[in-house]
């Protein structure tokens, strides 16, 4: 009951956060200078031909009007077409979505496949020489941009070296092939920041379950330290991992735009930049919200998970 | 739990529709010619090269994709293209032009004395750019005299009619297609469009059914970078044929290994001009426009910031057009001289003076170097670097900026400072005589009195002109037939061919 | 024969003073020792010394022979084989040993399975006869449950279950009722004289009431040294360390006058830094 | 071994600071003005070698370490002053109205720095300011969190509680003994802080979203050297390091902290 009626209130948070967000953007995005009309005629424009146009595009409606007329389209999963194109901004979004999907979603899996055995390693053997180098080096992952990081690891293989194409993206239905030479470089610069982070974040819960009395137990009944680290150790960690890995995806959508600028990459970070210097506000309006609502989205489960699945956290969870 | 229901929904519509967009990708299997992969900065705004305006659209689609009746070679001459010839009677009030009887359209219909006509309204009509349709003010009817043969009226006579018509102007449209223009171009030109990644790329491929010379790549990309530098790696990997204009020219040593590539400078049409508010009481004064001409080291500024690549000018004109007349060395570097006008100016304690670039590349590291040099004449000069969209609103809409670095790109364009409520608030009646009378009289008149004008913007130190920006084109060795020159708004593909 | 036997054990860490100094006890296969001292007197930590769980750092001389066997300085990989099959242990802290997301049945099988992996199908019901042997009513239900649906109690019992579900020759009991309420403390060491009867076990508290409950023997540790040791009953009768006395007196509540302030260990015994 | 991190930090920063603190008074050169033929190596007198307009490297490296630090600076204080009383009137009230910091800054978590500052300089134009702000609003849900958490901890405590029964007023409270008692986190959280905010700055510079041609900002820096990455890689070099100097120097700086004040933080966080 209790747990029914807090998760209750969440969703009504949630709900509400939703709403309250899409407002946000959609004021934010409409108070912005310079206008969609002005891009698209360019220094040929007359002060005329602009007003015409935007009266064709409907940016003369009243604001409450376009913002109804919005969210009614994005209840339905149609955000409308670009006003600079005039294309329909659904596949649009779906195919930047694609590649900033595969980039983040490759990258976070290398990034974890590095960072579990390199934390723990770094986490066990913190009081020696190889642990603390180990530490090092993700400190040092850490300080270093993605970006700069990019720009080496292109100069290196793509342009001295030749192994590997500079940048741009090949679609999986392409050429599988191709499709995955063209994502080792900017997947690895993004693991690169991505391990060190998460590296680190396995190193302090390992430790920190390391001083758990159910490891000890653990230990005490025969497991060695990886044994135990592995059965009982990452079950614990997992919950908080994920948690931290969910937000992470979310905000990297946007975040590997740096990537995506290095390699040429047609994401959703890049396309949302050039959507705002174009002041196509249809597809700005529809990557902010689609990426904060992913975040609130991702929140809401974060929490409604720690309340129905592990009550210890729940209890935490009261207190806080 | 409903809200969140739909969301996951709408997710699963994108995974969705990225999977059924993926597989229902038209395949071909038509043997295809060699692939070309062109770098370009530019993207189109949309594909309807009669609404559209903009620099992207004809780039790609003028004289690949679209035909005009005559076209701009690069060194600037008037060709026949689906007309063979075309005539003007003696008042220079009437143009015939006798259309190219092979010539048809990629769907088949035959390009006819109909079609040009229902193009050429659809240009001057309600639905086109205002920029076109101005275009087409001299022009009084559009006849079709037989199936071969159409006539322009002119109510005035015109000298730059002619060359519009080689522009998007006088682009010619297949009357039979029915689909959006604006998403799916219909033309008469060696190549037809495949589809538009947007933000990526945008893809052509041969017309089978020419009826000129056949084109000799297919398919042709046209690939879209937001960072010169990511086009550049690019072309270093090997994933580029071609560079269509380097904008980091300080880069052009990475492309000096002659082995694998060929390098191509020539002139273009866009002027670098350091704009000046002539509403800013200060830079009302000639004085102080001349101090801030003489101030500058204009050499050393396209040696900084442009690769050495650039050529200096001293007006509005190209070295292409007509009536171009070397005036670079009008204004010399001259410290001394700039300080000497600003304390006739009044201005002998200092002067402080905002300086907004654009986010171009050429603007931050030209206002970085304008700054450093007006320092040491006692200008202090504030940079600030606007993002595209807020200097169009801003600078170019608003007004609201003293000084400003910007290319201006649009061919023969001397006629900005003649507009009604141009950026710059300059206003000279001579001046506007002058091009009035250039465009309605003989063509020796034309370039006279253009010269004259042009002459009259540089005495008047109406702005500052940086440079000339440099058609730089990289090419592999592989491609044979790259232009020197980009002064047409195509990037025409018909010169290139595969050099085996 | 003597199982364990601990001669001149000191443990380390860093360059402070020992944590234990150099102790000296043995342990027939039979018997039972109380390790007795307030925190911080070594008693964990020798227990620990014996499990070979140490931390990394923990310097170890002496020696701790377990059925003829020296186990320091033993191999990682020989001392794992030891652990929850011939030597186990039960921990304080009934409410944490256990790892919250695995249930309890299976933490209590997967030590039946990590020493004898031939035992693999009968597991399942060793295990519910284990929980059913430490008092647990509903098997079944139990070892489906997770560590958090079940009392203190409950999950005291599941922890001695598996201490005990290889039969080791040694129990090491930490303080294995400290943190219940007096009810189930009794029931548990009613439960733990039952079953540790036929084994050896060392059992360490702070508490002189529960460590005589359970054990014959006593050994008083006090800043990492045995002050005394010996049978509980003459230790209680005649201490012969002053702070064993303070122990005693502090224990027994019952014998002090209305109006008189309660003892504590202070009134017999000052750490030597302090005086 | 504990303090080895904190002192490696605190040697970091130092060498940050050093550099601002002498710009403040004196560079090699004036970094806004061209001293030198374009692209030099490093030799003398500039020591760092000049950039592609001529200007000298050093020069900028040294005006730029004063403005990597007041972004620093102003973006986490900005953070700290906005997120830390509503944490801490989160962490101090119950009911519903404890929820709503919270779950407004849950929204604004779902804002990353990145997405704020594209929105932000479309709006205002990209700047030095720009970056702050977008950085500063960023980060305030992080210490909002934080705050609220590590205020129900002390809280929990028996003299709050009696603070509270004897009828001291709620801000005293906060202010003498929430305020102390949750500092050390808030430090960890703001060294941390400033070195993301010092690689977001640099990031945000790159994108042209920062801070502008006025500003030798390391990210500008590294912009700029973009353009010369064949010919003088070595200017990609020397802001490249100065941020990872400097963003390794705060989180090694925090790490240190934390181990300080280890015990207390591990029932915090």
């Amino acid at each position: 009951m209790t747990v029914l009626r807090r998760v209750g209130i969440r969703l009504a948070w949630f709900i509400g956060s939703l709403a309250l967000a899409s407002f946000l953007i959609f004021l934010i995005t409409n108070k912005l200078p310079g206008n969609i009309a002005q891009v698209i005629l360019g220094t040929n424009a007359s002060p005329g031909e602009a007003a015409a146009l935007e009266e064709r595009l409907g940016l003369t409606k009243p604001f409450f009007t376009r913002y109804l007329d919005w969210m009614a389209g994005v209840l339905r999963f149609d955000f409308g077409v670009s006003y600079y194109s005039g294309e329909a901004i659904n596949p649009l979004i779906a195919s930047r979505f694609e590649v900033s999907a595969w980039l983040v979603g490759l990258g976070m899996l290398l990034a974890v496949v590095i960072a579990i055995p390199v934390g723990s390693y770094a986490a066990m053997r913190r009081r020696h020489a190889d642990g603390v180098a180990v530490s090092a080096l993700s400190q040092i992952g850490l300080a270093i941009p993605a970006f700069w990081a990019g720009i080496w690891l292109v100069i290196v293989f793509a342009v001295n070296l030749g192994w590997l194409p500079a940048g741009g993206y090949v679609s999986w239905w392409e050429s599988p092939g191709e499709w995955l030479l063209h994502l080792i470089l900017p997947v690895t610069s993004l693991a690169l920041v991505q391990s060190s982070v998460l590296s680190r974040y396995v190193r302090s819960a390992v430790i920190d379950v390391s001083h758990e009395d159910y490891f000890r137990t653990a230990r005490a009944v025969g497991w060695s330290r990886i044994g135990a680290l592995w059965r009982h150790g990452m079950r614990n960690i997992a919950i908080s991992l994920l948690t931290v890995i969910g937000l992470q995806l979310a905000t990297l959508l946007v975040g590997a735009i740096l990537i995506e600028q290095v390699f040429a990459l047609p994401g959703l970070g890049s396309a949302l930049l050039m959507a705002v210097s174009r002041r196509d506000l249809g597809i700005v309006q529809a990557i902010v919200l689609l990426l904060v609502w992913a975040v609130l989205l991702i929140n809401f489960l974060v929490d409604v998970t720690y309340q129905l699945v592990d009550p210890r956290l729940r209890r935490r969870g009261e207190l806080q | 739990m409903r809200r969140s229901r739909s969301f996951l929904g709408m997710l699963l519509a994108v995974a969705l529709t990225v999977a059924l967009g993926a597989c229902t990708r038209p395949e071909t299997d038509e043997p295809r010619g060699r692939e070309l992969n062109i770098g370009a900065a530019t993207e189109p705004a949309g594909l309807d090269m009669i609404t559209t305006t903009g620099a992207g659209t004809p780039f790609v689609l003028l004289y690949n994709v679209y035909e005009t009746l005559v076209k701009l070679d690069n060194e600037g001459n008037i060709r026949p293209l689906l007309a063979s010839e075309w005539s003007q009677t003696p008042d220079r009030l009437s143009y015939t032009f006798s259309l190219d009887p092979a010539a048809k359209f990629a769907s088949g219909a035959p390009v006819d004395a109909d079609a040009v006509v229902k193009s050429f309204e659809r240009a001057r009509g309600e639905t086109a750019a205002e920029s076109i349709r101005l275009k087409w003010a001299p022009v009084d009817t559009i006849e079709a005299v037989d199936q071969r043969t159409v006539r322009l009226n002119l109510s005035r006579p015109s000298n730059g009619l002619l060359y519009d018509l080689t522009g998007p102007t006088g682009s010619i449209s297949d009357p039979t297609a029915t689909a959006d223009l604006n998403t799916t171009p219909a033309g008469s030109g060696p190549y037809k469009f495949v589809t538009w990644e947007q933000g990526s790329r945008v893809e052509l491929e041969a017309n089978a059914g020419y009826w000129g010379t056949p084109a000799r790549f297919s398919p042709v990309n046209f690939r879209y970078f937001a960072d010169p530098n990511a086009m550049n790696t690019a072309m270093l990997s090997g994933q580029l044929d071609m560079i269509s204009n380097l904008t980091v020219p300080q880069s052009i040593g990475q492309f000096s290994d002659a082995e694998k590539y060929t390098i191509h400078e020539g002139t273009t049409d866009g002027e670098v001009v350091l704009g000046f508010n002539h509403a800013n009481e200060a830079l009302s004064d000639v004085r102080v426009r001349q101090a801030i001409s003489h101030a500058i080291d204009r050499q050393a500024l396209v040696d900084s910031v442009w690769g050495g690549k650039g050529m200096l000018i001293g007006s509005m004109v190209p070295p292409t057009d007509p009536w171009f007349e070397d005036l670079s060395g009008v204004y010399p570097y001259d410290p001394d001289k700039a300080r000497e006008l600003l304390a006739e100016a009044g201005y002998a304690s200092g002067l402080t003076l905002r300086l907004r670039v654009p986010n171009l590349p050429y603007g931050p590291t030209s206002g970085r170097f304008i700054a450093a040099q007006l320092k040491d004449v006692g200008i202090t000069a504030e940079v600030e670097e606007l993002e595209w969209a807020r200097w169009l609103d801003q600078v170019y809409g608003q007004h609201d900026y003293d000084m400003t670095v910007v290319a201006h790109v649009e061919p023969r364009d001397l006629g900005a400072f003649a507009a009604e409520g141009n950026y710059w608030g300059y206003r000279n009646d001579a001046f506007n005589t002058l091009l009035t009378e250039a465009d309605t009289g003989t063509e020796a008149d034309q370039t006279e009195k253009l010269k004259e004008a042009a002459r009259m913007l540089t005495d008047d130190a109406a702005a500052v002109w940086l440079f000339l920006l440099p058609s730089i084109t990289i090419a592999t060795p592989a491609i044979a037939g790259v232009q020197d020159n980009q002064i047409s708004l195509s990037f025409d593909l018909t010169t290139l061919a595969a050099r085996s | 024969m003597n199982i364990l036997e601990v001669t001149d054990l000191t443990v380390r860490f860093g360059r402070n003073r020992p944590a234990v100094d150099s102790i000296s006890f043995t342990l027939g296969a039979h018997d039972r020792l109380g390790i007795i001292g307030q925190s911080g007197s070594g008693k964990s930590v020798t227990s620990l010394a014996i499990m070979g769980l140490l931390p990394e750092h923990a310097q170890v001389s002496g020696s701790i022979r377990f059925d003829g066997r020296e186990l320091v300085g033993l191999p990682e990989r020989e001392y794992r084989k030891l652990r929850g099959d011939a030597v186990s242990m039960v921990f304080q802290e009934p409410m944490t040993a256990l790892d919250p997301t695995m249930r309890v049945g299976r933490q209590l099988g997967e030590v039946v399975a990590l020493h004898h992996g031939e035992r693999r199908g009968s597991i399942r019901d060793g295990v519910l006869d284990w929980l059913g042997r430490v008092g647990i009513t509903e098997p079944a239900r139990i070892a489906d449950s997770y560590p958090h649906e079940l009392s203190g109690g409950q999950r005291q019992r599941a922890l001695v279950a598996m201490a005990l579900a290889n039969e080791p020759a040694l129990v090491l009991c930490d303080e294995p009722t400290t943190a219940l309420d007096v009810l189930v403390q009794r029931q548990i060491l009613r439960l733990l004289d039952v079953q540790l009867r036929d084994r050896a076990t060392v059992f360490v508290s702070h508490d002189l009431a529960v460590v005589r409950e359970v054990c014959p023997r006593v050994a008083v540790m006090l800043e990492g040294r045995i002050v005394e040791q010996g049978d509980i009953e003459q230790i209680i009768a005649e201490p012969r360390h002053p702070y064993t006395a303070g122990l005693i007196a502090s224990a027994r509540i019952d014998r002090v006058p209305r109006d008189q302030p309660l003892p504590s260990v202070a009134d017999f015994y000052t750490p030597a830094e302090e005086a | 071994m504990k303090r080895g991190t904190l002192n490696l930090g605190l040697t970091l920063i130092g060498i940050v600071v050093v550099l601002a603190a002498v710009g403040l008074v004196w560079t090699p050169f004036d970094p806004t003005k061209i001293t030198g033929s374009p692209l030099q190596p490093p030799g003398w007198p500039h020591v760092l070698g000049t950039d592609g307009l001529g200007a000298d490297v050093l020069s900028r490296l040294m005006s730029g370490a004063k403005i990597c630090l007041l972004v620093g600076i102003v973006s986490v204080a900005g953070a700290a002053v906005v997120g830390v009383p509503i944490g801490i009137f989160s962490g101090m009230t119950r009911g519903w109205i404890s929820d709503l910091p919270a779950r407004l800054s849950d929204i604004l978590y779902g804002f990353p720095a990145l997405l704020l500052a594209i929105l932000l300089a479309a709006a205002v134009g990209g700047s030095t300011w720009t970056a702050m702000i977008a950085i500063s609003v960023a980060t305030i849900p992080a210490f909002v969190r934080l705050a609220r958490a590590a205020t129900y901890q002390v809280m929990s405590h028996g003299y709050i509680e009696a603070a509270r029964v004897s009828g001291i007023p709620k801000v005293a409270i906060a202010v003498r003994h929430v305020l102390p008692n949750i500092a050390p986190v808030l430090g960890v959280q703001a060294s941390v802080s400033f070195g993301i905010a010092i690689l977001a700055e640099a990031g945000l510079s790159y994108l042209g979203l920062g801070s502008g041609p006025e500003a030798p900002t390391w990210g500008r820096m590294l912009r700029e050297a973009q353009d010369y990455l064949f010919n003088a890689p070595i200017l990609a070099l020397w802001p490249g390091l100065a941020i990872a100097v400097a963003t390794m120097g705060f989180n090694l700086l925090g790490d240190g902290l934390r181990d300080l004040f280890d015990p207390r933080l591990r029932e915090m966080s």
